[in-house]
């Protein structure tokens, strides 16, 4: 099969399922193999940049997606319902990119990092299908640990984990240095 | 001093923490105890009617705070490279910890507007594509299923409908229903009447072989009264029922 | 808006609703009139015959629609249906073993003999070819007789049927003589 073959395959099988579908899936319904069909798929995702596409193509950990475009979302929503869309609360927000930064993690964990009991918001999490328990500890209790979920990579328009705004040192000594241009400011007022 | 915002702003200490050094505008590693700890018990303070739970939180910090406090009065402690401990250090880190996830999660935040702009689709299998069938590979299907083996299969359905037979209750005789008809009974009792001419009910049903020919001989009699072939007299109650014959040849 | 923007907003639309829209809705949503929105629209499907689309635009009583290109089918098959594997149970199989060594019989007399009821057990096996219909029996409303197929004395390599191995007279008595022991038995107990 050329290519452009290959694509329009491709295309017809992102549309018709909807959902997320594993690289393995599609690369084993265009017979090749999953290296090829991956470089296929991001030339896609190129292509798909033009001004004439309304659809694009997201890259969820090893699974491909289609959805609109977010410059659409005007026009979708004077036809399209939208979807009912929760707005997370600081509190969870909080306990969102401790789960997401820190996973795997215990309720325990995310609280002492917050300082305050997180049950409710870690329920909520797993609730909205955005947090989801990933196994167990092997400690006393065996307490559960909690990662992220596909749709919490959908909702907020992470490709992966790997892809998450980086928390880094650099990141740890702007914060400080912000503070202390802060305290200097003080001192100079 | 006052409470210029509402309590419950505050997720939990560390956020009322971080919201007391970034209002005094306060280096987070060099936080003056003293300062903070008074602003901090005013807090409280002014939360005296809130939850228990919330305020047992908050309680905490600020034991935590007063320890600190103390432990700044005293001699530098040493740990075991030789090197000061501020009893500041473990808080400064937990706060720092704190203050970065919550900067992450006004990170999330830009990016959940973004992902909520966005729409995706159900599934819309084509029909054609919905109804296929596999065709049958009878190859798998079959595997190495033998002829022997499928005999023997049907060996054990034939056994095992042979064991759901009743093997003593099915060599039990069959109870047929017994036909004893009217007709053939009024035949019957008016021969009889006519072969005694008067003789007792009592006589003539010792005769009947079953329960069926009792009660058809009984409305055979009642019967034939009826139509005055045979006449009935009772002297005493439940006393014997004589039956004379009135039919003469 | 240029039109390459309103067809990539029509794509969106189209991808969303998956179902057919009605020409006025589009025509709405991307505030324009009617007949031009569907120039633009007949101008849409006609890039869709490119071979890298898979989806293609279907014009259905002055509505739209996107559905996969037939091309695709086959490939769609090979992820929405996961090849399934057949397997003959052991309901399949007792009932195979009555068909073959009381054919021709009823659907009736195998539910006498198995005990229970059997319809889809012998539809399977005439699905996979495996039995057929072999006659009427002349009796009140005329049941349909089953027997073996060629095919199934091929499988078993069976010259005939007279050839499949004979369950016969001097075996049912020893199955009787059996039962009546266990009968015997169980009285003496």
């Amino acid at each position: 099969m050329e290519i452009e073959k290959m694509q329009g395959m491709i295309e017809a099988i992102l549309f018709t399922m909807g959902d997320s579908v594993e690289l393995g899936q599609i690369a084993g319904a265009i017979e090749h193999d999953e290296e090829t069909t991956r470089k296929i798929i991001h030339n896609m995702m190129d292509k798909y940049e033009a001004a004439d596409r309304g659809v694009r193509i997201i890259e969820l950990d090893n699974s491909f997606q289609m959805c609109t475009k977010k410059e659409a979302y005007d026009c979708l929503i004077r036809i399209a319902k939208a979807p009912k869309r929760y707005v997370l609360t600081d509190v969870l927000l909080e306990t969102m990119s401790i789960i997401a930064y820190k996973q795997p993690v215990t309720r325990l964990e995310v609280e002492k990092i917050r300082g305050v009991k997180s049950d409710h918001a870690v329920n909520k999490l797993v609730e909205y299908g955005l947090a989801q328990e990933v196994g167990r500890l092997d400690a006393p209790g065996r307490p559960i640990l909690f990662g992220t979920t596909e749709e919490f990579l959908r909702r907020f328009s992470v490709q992966s984990l790997d892809e998450l705004p980086s928390l880094n040192a650099e990141q740890m000594e702007e914060f400080k240095s912000e503070a202390e241009d802060e305290a200097q400011m003080k001192l100079n007022i | 001093m006052g409470i210029p915002v509402k309590l419950q702003v505050f997720e939990g200490p560390l956020d009322l923490l971080l919201h007391l050094i970034d209002k005094n505008k306060i280096d987070i590693y060099d936080i003056p105890i003293v300062e903070i700890t008074n602003q901090y018990m005013d807090y409280i303070k002014a939360m005296e009617q809130e939850d228990l739970n919330v305020m047992s939180e908050f309680l905490l910090m600020a034991a935590t705070l007063l320890d600190i406090k103390c432990r700044m009065l005293l001699p530098k402690e040493v740990n075991e490279e030789g090197e000061e401990e501020d009893p500041r250090q473990e808080l400064v880190e937990q706060l720092l910890q704190y203050k970065m996830y919550k900067y992450m999660a006004f990170e999330l935040k830009d990016r959940q507007v973004d992902g909520n702009l966005t729409f995706y689709k159900q599934p819309t299998i084509p029909s054609e594509v919905n109804d296929y069938a596999e065709p049958v590979d009878l190859d798998l299907l079959l595997g190495d299923l033998t002829l022997a083996q499928l005999n023997r299969i049907f060996e054990d359905v034939m056994k095992r409908q042979e064991d759901k037979v009743d093997q003593v209750r099915s060599k039990f005789g069959k109870i047929e229903k017994e036909e004893v008809s009217l007709p053939d009974k009024m035949v019957y009792v008016k021969n009889y009447a006519m072969e005694h001419q008067r003789f007792s009910f009592r006589q003539m049903l010792q005769e009947q072989t079953s329960k069926m020919h009792v009660v058809v001989a009984f409305l055979a009699v009642l019967e034939m009264m009826k139509t005055g072939e045979l006449q009935i007299e009772q002297e005493d109650t439940f006393g014997e029922i004589m039956i004379t014959s009135l039919v003469t040849e």
